[in-house]
């Protein structure tokens, strides 16, 4: 690589002072100033660059910059290696992009706030290289008395004590520390760090007085939950440029001061750090869940990220060689996301999370939010990712599961409130009233640290282990970034064409050669996409947002068969989920169901994260492959409970059903298909990965199959008496797929041939009539401009071909004979009695008859009955969804037909896996140990009998004359109130009569309770910040004296 | 009154932990490892009579360095927020006493000469930069408690804070191309242990550092002095 | 009991003080006076740290004349370092005094009012 | 067993000989009704007299598409029901079209007739039929819940879903039946069948006499005429069913039709008896005495 001339370290502080300095003769010219303070940081970024460079590069040692000509420790000096390069220039380069972006505040205030504002980066540069305790304490108090000051350079009361605060909790805080370094000098005779950490504090007696002093204080700096409240206070008083800075740099230049001091002390001291990591960690995350204001939320949920890597530091040795890597995912994440973060809450300048929708004039910049959203919270392909995932399976080897699990669920708690943000931006009003502030040297901070992020995420790829076995992502994903980039300009037209043939393409190339499952799953994922997308032509404009994600979530899909590695697998996984969410995120009123879609998948996702981490290092720990599942030795039990729980969170298994209906109800109208009809099924491939690979499990003496068949079972049920209530056609849609999903799981933990046969025979009817019938409610629900099925009626009239659609999708679903709903029935029925699960299998044959109330329902209140008024007029459903619709009878017909074509390969492959129990054929015929079906005989005879009648009767009532239902009944006269001459609304109540206490809302009323007690819990914590500085002092020092307690022992 | 209670405890927590480390302190009976090089070397190395300017200014350069930014960013932080008050002389306050009058002019002159003199002779004698900036400004107090209305030229102050920071700096970065490294002192010759001129560059800084504390202090003051209201 | 124990043990009473005002007071600038009196414990262990029983002043003339052996130097001096920390110690103990003023001097402008439970607009 | 066309007339045959017993059963279970009732009642043949008749009517409106089809998949599903099933034990021409499917196909085969049903009346556009629909639709789904119950006592017992099979099992006596093996299975898919049969008490669905509240007033002529021969096949249908699960089959066309009568007469007997329930009275009695001994049923198989 190319050498690159090193300039001394020195000069950054040189550089850095001196301009200050220099600044004085500048009182007049503000902008002279600014552009002198600019190329001071730029230089200072280039010094910090070349040293990285040589060390990535060039194989650089560390070096050491001695001052006064006399060496360590008797004068100062400080240290460049890599890591001071990397937090060196990290500082810096955040320093030079936040003074541009802090054109106009900083000169409004004047060239003192600038050379403040620069002397603050040197000081935090200074922070990082120096090798002297002492001089340390200096630097830390200019950046601490630097940053009070730049607290207040929008100078509002809230400002000053805001800056007051900080002041009191700091000088405490540093007084603290000075005693701990002059009292370390004393029992190490030396001020510098090396040889500080030679003298061994800790085996002298008292030295554990200065180490403790020492090392509280530093933690303190980092802001520890509960004594950070002047921390917090001063993120949402301070100019978000400021802020910007404060959280991406300070707090990396304290944590590495703290991993470059922590050596002094033992083993114990480094679990401390840990400890208080994860207690802040959870704390902040949690208190950021019920707040308001988008500057303090950003700033809890940069205390929580510091909190992690205090975690993280404390369990360095534990992370051993991976350390780094983790590290450095979750820094540059924090750094690049939260600059980012904080720099869009300074253009949106309102406070309030709830008017963020004004940020919707700026589409690029709601783009870019949601990239640091999603880096912050470690989706891929962000650098984050890269490291949690390093880090679960680091850790899960170390055999730490209990911190993997704080972890995870910590981000999942800072996941709530993120993404809540996320969805009032997208979806709540644009405020016009408001305005956005998007000058240029505001955006180009924005759009350069957007963008280093893919970059970031691209390099991170490449360093993790596996790291080259995700290049299979690399077309599709270019093929994504491709589409946002034109996705401004080009009409729905061009974007679907080119959508329909880039996965024809690709499910060609790359996925003709996947054999069994597989293949069966990419005909649905792929085969399914194209169906769907076709709908697609119905629309007008251009879309903006939906293919891009849509194509993501098929990516993911797609990535999902082509895995090899569990690496790959999660990473379709989480790509899968980001894309759909963004998708459901579109529909109209979708943003609270988009946000419980997101956690629970986001759960999910963790499970699966924490479960593939046990499989990794239960299998020894030294390969990725997803053949690891297979040679698993202890947690067996747990490790498929958590990926079956995982799996299930995307099935929708009952008791995480209750994203779903909301999710696909609300969605548009060919989005409901995608996440309902194809989406779905990517929980069940999970399933089928891990049964194939781990067979039967069991958890404390119970058989995990089994479980799974009951739960199936119970949700197969209960999915469909739920959806027999709804009155909103497509949530009576969504609950349906609750219960059909429910029926897949409940066969495939037959874990026999039979029930496997049959949980494929359910998934791709439940693909196939789903998305039928989720496109022709679409398409109704389109032209009536409404969902509840009451308020429709009669619609045969108008959109006849929609209600074939209907008619066969509901003769399919409710599994009536001749179509093909019916294989998954007999199938059942069949691996029921052969396995012996009666009551399940009960249950289940229940299931299928409110199946048929439901669709019953559905057909008859949208389409028959007395015609709407209104509706009397209305069109039929667009072309483009018509198609697809026929497109999908034409597959039911066929598969009817012939049911061998797709069950006898299946059984096939099967037979390699569950040999016992196989079907035999006779042409179409089915025969099994029990029974025999021959689909294309009850399809002759039926439609044979169907045909003579029919023919018959036309022909006895060729003279019928043709008369309006409302004539017959009502005598022309029309009813005032719809609801008398439409018999819609309670379709079943003598049912919910009868049996309506099976469906009240348990779980949901769990989960919202949880989240009722989640918000308390929060609400109530937070009120430890009370706003008093002397407050904030008094938990300084309970921290310090409670912490005294448990390590020295009073 | 809880509030006070769970204080005292505190307190007490913290009262025993500082028993705790003072009873670990049993006092020197020698110089440290640090402490003994310093006072083997130091007047060697350096030139300084003093070795605490010595370490202050050369060994510890760069502390003092940090600590001059300090007061240079204290000031500035001040002076961006406290926004002089156009009519600050002309506010009403009561006449000073003619004693205080008269003192501070003979006594003002006499301020500002022990002030320099201290931090000339800071490597020699006890006392340097920082104590005879200190006293610069110390008499610039006594001027302002005599005059509250007068008006001081606070460009002046910064000027000089500018000018002499720039020094210090560029004397530093001369160091580590003249001598052994940043705000190494021998770029000058070390002189004649003990006499006005020696110890090499130390002096210069002292003076420089000096006048910075000195001019920074004063703006400080001064602006204190504009932002007042009402007396 | 020598001369730098008892400056350590008067230093952290010192601080006990200063930290009792800072948590009780509610007069913001008895708060920063507080500090004042936290620093100059804090002052006073760091000068109590480096005492040396029967060391002089680090400086070589009178006592300790110039070119008296360095061996003899070590024997007669108290500890320079913590003298030299001292001297950075209260210039940053005077710069945050002086900005904690500055920032008092500005609140009760906006206010008129000392009392630190007047400023807490940010909380929770 | 393939298909072979001359099955095809064996199988009409077979049809028309079950069509023309289930109007007779229809008309004499009528005239039962009435004497119990101390009427005089119809004529025994009344019943082809209503047919004819409604074939021949002149007046004759129709409302759409749905109307039309909703006859022809309710006579479909009828007729599909006696199709698919072998009518007479070890008969080769009376098995029909048996080798299409198993009891499970008639499981399911019986709702296709009810879809139509609902969906012609629906049509209709008055909402009174849309009531009766969900009526219909909440008792049938609930009186198949101990029916199933039952349905899988007899294929666990069997192990086979084969109604030839299941019916081969139970030769040799009438011990053999699935009446004495498995009474409790029995007895709960006779109170099942009350439900499925439309009668009194589980008759609200109908009523057509009393309120225009049934899904048949809404047809008429050439349309209910086809209804009314779906009336004729459909229960004689149900009924052979239930004679080849629990009661030993038949062997022979006179043993079919009296076992038939007999069981049709057991829902007469207690339609006659009992007053009628509303549906969701109808809905808690099937959820509780059949199903609990449904229940019971299975466990005895499973553990016993």
């Amino acid at each position: 690589m190319v050498n690159l001339i090193l300039i001394n370290p020195i000069y950054i502080i040189g550089i850095g002072l001196g301009t200050a300095f220099l600044l004085g003769f500048f009182k007049k010219g503000k902008s002279v100033a600014w552009a002198l303070m600019l190329a001071a940081l730029a230089v200072m970024t280039y010094i910090s660059f070349t040293w990285l460079w040589s060390f990535i590069f060039n194989g650089q040692l560390p070096e050491q910059v001695y001052t006064a000509g006399f060496k360590p420790p008797f004068s100062i000096n400080l240290l460049m290696g890599k890591s001071e390069a990397f937090f060196t220039f990290l500082i810096s380069f955040v320093g030079f992009l936040g003074g541009i972006y802090l054109f106009d505040k900083l000169k409004e205030q004047g060239t003192h706030a600038i050379s403040v504002y620069l002397i603050l980066i040197m000081g935090l540069n200074g922070i990082v290289m120096t090798r002297d305790i002492f001089n340390l304490f200096v630097f830390l108090e200019i950046a601490s008395i630097a940053t009070a000051g730049l607290i207040v350079l929008t100078p509002d009361i809230k400002a000053f004590s805001a800056g007051f605060k900080y002041m009191i909790a700091s000088g405490l805080i540093s007084g603290f520390l000075l005693i701990g370094i002059i009292f370390a000098y004393y029992f190490g005779g030396t001020l510098n760090i090396d040889f500080l950490i030679q003298a061994d504090l800790l085996a002298v007696k008292g030295g554990v007085f200065a180490v403790f002093l020492i090392i509280i204080a530093l933690l303190l700096e980092l802001k520890p939950f509960p004594a950070n409240g002047w921390g917090i206070d001063a993120y949402e008083a301070s100019p978000a440029g400021i802020n910007a800075v404060i959280s991406a740099a300070s707090a990396g230049a304290v944590y590495y001061v703290l991993s470059k001091v922590l050596p002094i002390a033992d083993a114990k001291w480094y679990t401390v750090t840990a400890v208080v990591g994860m207690i802040t960690f959870l704390g902040s995350n949690l208190m950021g869940i019920k707040q308001a204001d988008a500057k303090r939320m950003l700033g809890y949920s940069s205390v929580g990220q510091v909190g992690l890597l205090l975690v993280f530091l404390g369990l360095s040795k534990q992370l051993g060689i991976n350390f780094e890597f983790i590290v450095f995912g979750i820094i540059i994440s924090h750094y690049l996301a939260k600059a980012g973060l904080f720099w869009l809450a300074g253009i949106v300048k309102t406070g309030k999370l709830k008017e963020w929708g004004i940020l919707r004039r700026k589409p690029v910049l709601v783009f870019f939010m949601g990239t640091f959203i999603f880096a912050l919270l470690g989706l891929p392909p962000f650098p984050s990712f890269f490291a949690k995932w390093t880090l679960v399976m680091t850790l899960s080897a170390a055999g730490m599961n209990l911190w993997v699990g704080l972890i995870l669920l910590g981000s999942l708690v800072e996941a709530i409130y993120l993404f809540r943000w996320l969805g009032y931006t997208v979806k709540l009003d644009d405020n016009k009233e408001l305005s956005l502030s998007t000058p240029l040297y505001k955006t180009i901070p924005v759009w350069v640290f957007g963008l280093l992020t893919y970059y970031i995420g691209y390099l991170s790829s490449t360093m993790v282990p596996g790291g080259s076995s995700l290049s299979m992502f690399y077309i599709p994903l270019a093929f994504v970034g491709v589409l946002f980039i034109v996705d401004k300009f080009l009409p729905v037209l061009i974007k679907n064409t080119v959508s329909i043939a880039a996965m024809a393409y690709y499910g060609w190339y790359y996925m003709a050669d996947l054999t069994e499952f597989r293949m069966l799953f990419a005909i649905i994922f792929i085969g399914g996409g194209i169906i769907t997308l076709i709908a697609g032509y119905a629309k007008n404009g251009k879309r903006i947002g939906f293919y891009p994600f849509a194509m993501m979530m098929y990516a993911g899909l797609a990535g999902l068969l082509l895995s090899e590695n569990i690496l790959q697998f999660f990473i379709s996984w989480e790509l899968m989920t980001l894309g759909s969410y963004i998708l459901i995120l579109r529909g109209k009123k979708s943003m609270p169901h988009a946000l419980s879609y997101m956690l629970f998948s986001l759960g999910g996702a963790f499970l699966i994260l924490a479960g593939l981490g046990l499989a990794y290092a239960s299998s020894g720990a030294n390969s990725i492959s997803l053949d690891i599942l297979k040679n698993v030795n202890q947690y067996s039990g747990l490790i498929y409970a958590f990926l079956a729980v995982g799996f299930m969170t995307k099935t929708a298994a009952i008791g995480l059903h209750i994203w779903l209906p909301g999710a696909h109800a609300e969605a548009e109208s060919d989005v409901s298909p995608m996440v309902s009809a194809i989406l779905l099924k990517a929980g069940m491939f999970g399933l089928v990965v891990l049964m194939l690979s781990m067979g039967s499990q069991s958890l404390g003496g119970v058989s995990l199959p089994y479980l799974l068949g009951w739960l199936g079972a119970i949700t197969a049920i209960l999915g469909n008496i739920m959806a027999v209530f709804q009155e909103d056609a497509k949530r009576l849609l969504a609950y349906s797929s609750v219960g059909q999903l429910g029926y897949v799981v409940f066969a495939m933990a037959f874990m026999s041939h039979l029930g496997w046969l049959t949980a494929l025979a359910f998934a791709l009817n439940h693909f196939v009539f789903k998305a039928l019938l989720f496109l022709a409610i679409g398409g109704v629900v389109m032209r009536t401009k409404t969902k509840t099925m009451y308020e429709m009626g009669g619609l045969i009239k108008r959109m006849p071909f929609s209600f074939i659609s209907v008619l066969i999708g509901i003769i399919a679903l409710s599994g009536l004979p001749p179509l093909t709903g019916f294989a998954g029935k007999w199938l059942s029925y069949n691996a029921v009695i052969e396995k012996g699960w009666y009551f399940q299998g009960f249950l289940v044959s229940i299931a299928g008859l409110v199946a048929f109330l439901y669709c019953f329902r559905i057909i008859h209140v949208i389409f028959l009955g007395q015609p709407k008024d209104k509706f009397k007029n209305i069109k039929e459903a667009p072309l483009p969804m018509l198609i697809a619709q026929y497109i999908l009878i034409g597959a039911i017909m066929l598969f009817s037909i012939m049911p061998n074509m797709v069950l006898k390969p299946v059984g096939d492959f099967l037979i390699q896996y569950f040999p016992d129990g196989a079907l035999q054929w006779q042409g179409g015929t089915a025969i099994s140990r029990l029974g025999r079906w021959s689909g294309v005989a009850i399809m002759n005879i039926t439609m044979g009998i169907f045909g003579i009648i029919f023919v018959w009767l036309l022909f006895i009532s060729r003279k019928a004359v043709k008369v309006k239902p409302f004539n017959i009944f009502y005598s022309g006269e029309a009813p005032s109130r719809p609801e008398l001459t439409h018999f819609g609304y309670n379709f079943f109540a003598p049912y919910k009569k009868a049996v309506g206490f099976l469906v009240q809302p348990l779980v949901t009323r769990f989960w919202y309770g949880l989240a009722d007690i989640l918000h308390s819990i929060s609400d109530l914590v937070r009120r430890l910040y009370n706003g008093n500085g002397q407050t904030y002092a008094f938990y300084v020092i309970i921290f310090m004296v409670v912490f005294s307690f448990f390590t020295i022992g009073g | 009154m809880v509030k006070k209670l769970f204080v005292i405890i505190v307190l007490i927590g913290l009262a025993v932990f500082f028993y705790g480390m003072l009873s670990s302190f049993s006092g020197n009976e020698t110089l440290n490892m640090s402490a003994a090089y310093y006072a083997e070397n130091g007047a060697e190395e350096v030139g300084a009579a003093n070795l605490v300017t010595a370490i202050v200014v050369t060994y510890r350069g760069l502390d003092t360095l940090g600590e001059v930014t300090i007061l240079f960013l204290t000031a500035a932080i001040a002076a961006f927020f406290l926004k002089s008050k156009d009519n600050f002389s002309k506010r009403k306050v009561k006449e000073s006493s003619e004693l205080l009058k008269t003192a501070s002019s003979m006594l003002v002159p006499l301020i500002f000469t022990l002030g320099i003199y201290v931090f000339v002779n800071g490597h020699l004698t006890p006392g340097g930069g920082f104590q005879g900036g200190a006293i610069l400004a110390s008499g610039l107090v006594l001027l302002l408690l005599s005059e509250p209305l007068q008006k001081v030229n606070s460009v002046l102050f910064a000027v000089v804070e500018s000018i002499s920071g720039l020094f210090y700096v560029g004397i530093g970065v001369a160091g580590i191309f003249l001598a052994g490294g940043f705000l190494d002192n021998s770029i000058l010759p070390l002189g004649e242990f003990g006499t006005l001129l020696s110890a090499g560059a130390l002096p210069v800084i002292y003076i420089l550092v000096g006048l910075k504390v000195g001019s920074e202090l004063s703006g400080l003051l001064t602006k204190f002095q504009e932002t007042q209201e009402e007396n | 009991m020598d001369f730098g124990q008892i400056a350590v043990s008067v230093g952290f009473l010192l601080i006990l003080i200063g930290v009792w005002g800072i948590l009780t007071q509610k007069n913001i600038i008895k708060i920063v006076i507080g500090f004042s009196v936290f620093d100059t414990g804090l002052h006073m262990i760091m000068v109590g740290i480096g005492y040396v029983k029967g060391g002089t002043a680090p400086i070589l003339d009178g006592a300790i004349a110039p070119g008296t052996a360095p061996i003899n130097i070590v024997a007669g001096i108290v500890d320079p370092v913590p003298q030299a920390l001292v001297l950075t110690a209260i210039v940053i103990g005077l710069g945050v005094t002086a900005l904690m003023l500055a920032y008092v001097v500005r609140l009760y402008e906006d206010r008129k009012s000392l009392d630190i439970s007047s400023y807490e607009d940010l909380k929770w | 067993m393939i298909f072979e066309p001359i099955q095809i007339p064996w199988t009409i045959l077979g049809l028309f000989i079950v069509f023309n017993v289930g109007l007779i059963l229809t008309g004499t279970v009528r005239k039962i009704g009435a004497r119990v009732g101390r009427r005089r009642g119809i004529r025994i043949y009344q019943p082809y007299i209503d047919l004819v008749k409604n074939y021949a009517l002149r007046s004759n409106f129709t409302h759409g598409m749905m109307f039309y089809l909703a006859p022809v998949f309710r006579l479909s599903g009828g007729v599909g029901l006696i199709v698919f099933m072998p009518l007479i034990y070890d008969s080769v021409h009376f098995s029909n079209f048996s080798f299409a499917g198993d009891a499970i196909l008639i499981m399911y085969f019986m709702f296709f007739g009810t879809l139509g049903m609902a969906l012609g009346a629906g049509e209709g556009g008055v909402p009174f039929s849309a009531i009766g629909i969900s009526r219909g639709l909440s008792q049938v789904t609930a009186a198949e819940i101990p029916l199933i119950l039952a349905f899988l006592a007899v294929f666990i017992q069997t192990e086979s879903f084969s109604i030839t099979e299941i019916v081969a099992a139970q030769q040799g006596g009438f011990l053999n039946w699935t009446l004495f093996t498995n009474p409790l299975a029995t007895a709960t898919a006779m109170l099942a069948f009350l439900g499925s049969m439309m009668r009194s008490p589980f008759d609200i669905v109908l009523a057509p006499q009393e309120i225009p509240i049934g899904p048949p007033t809404e047809f008429h002529s050439s349309f209910l005429g086809v209804l009314s021969t779906n009336r004729a096949v459909f229960p004689m249908a149900k009924t052979i069913l239930y004679v080849n699960l629990f009661f030993g089959g038949a062997t022979s066309w006179p043993e079919l039709i009296l076992k038939s009568f007999l069981l049709y007469m057991w829902s007469v007997v207690v339609g006659t008896i009992y007053p009628r329930f509303r549906t969701e009275q109808s809905i808690r009695w099937f959820m509780k005495y059949p199903l609990i001994l449904g229940v019971i049923t299975i466990l005895v198989l499973q553990f016993g």
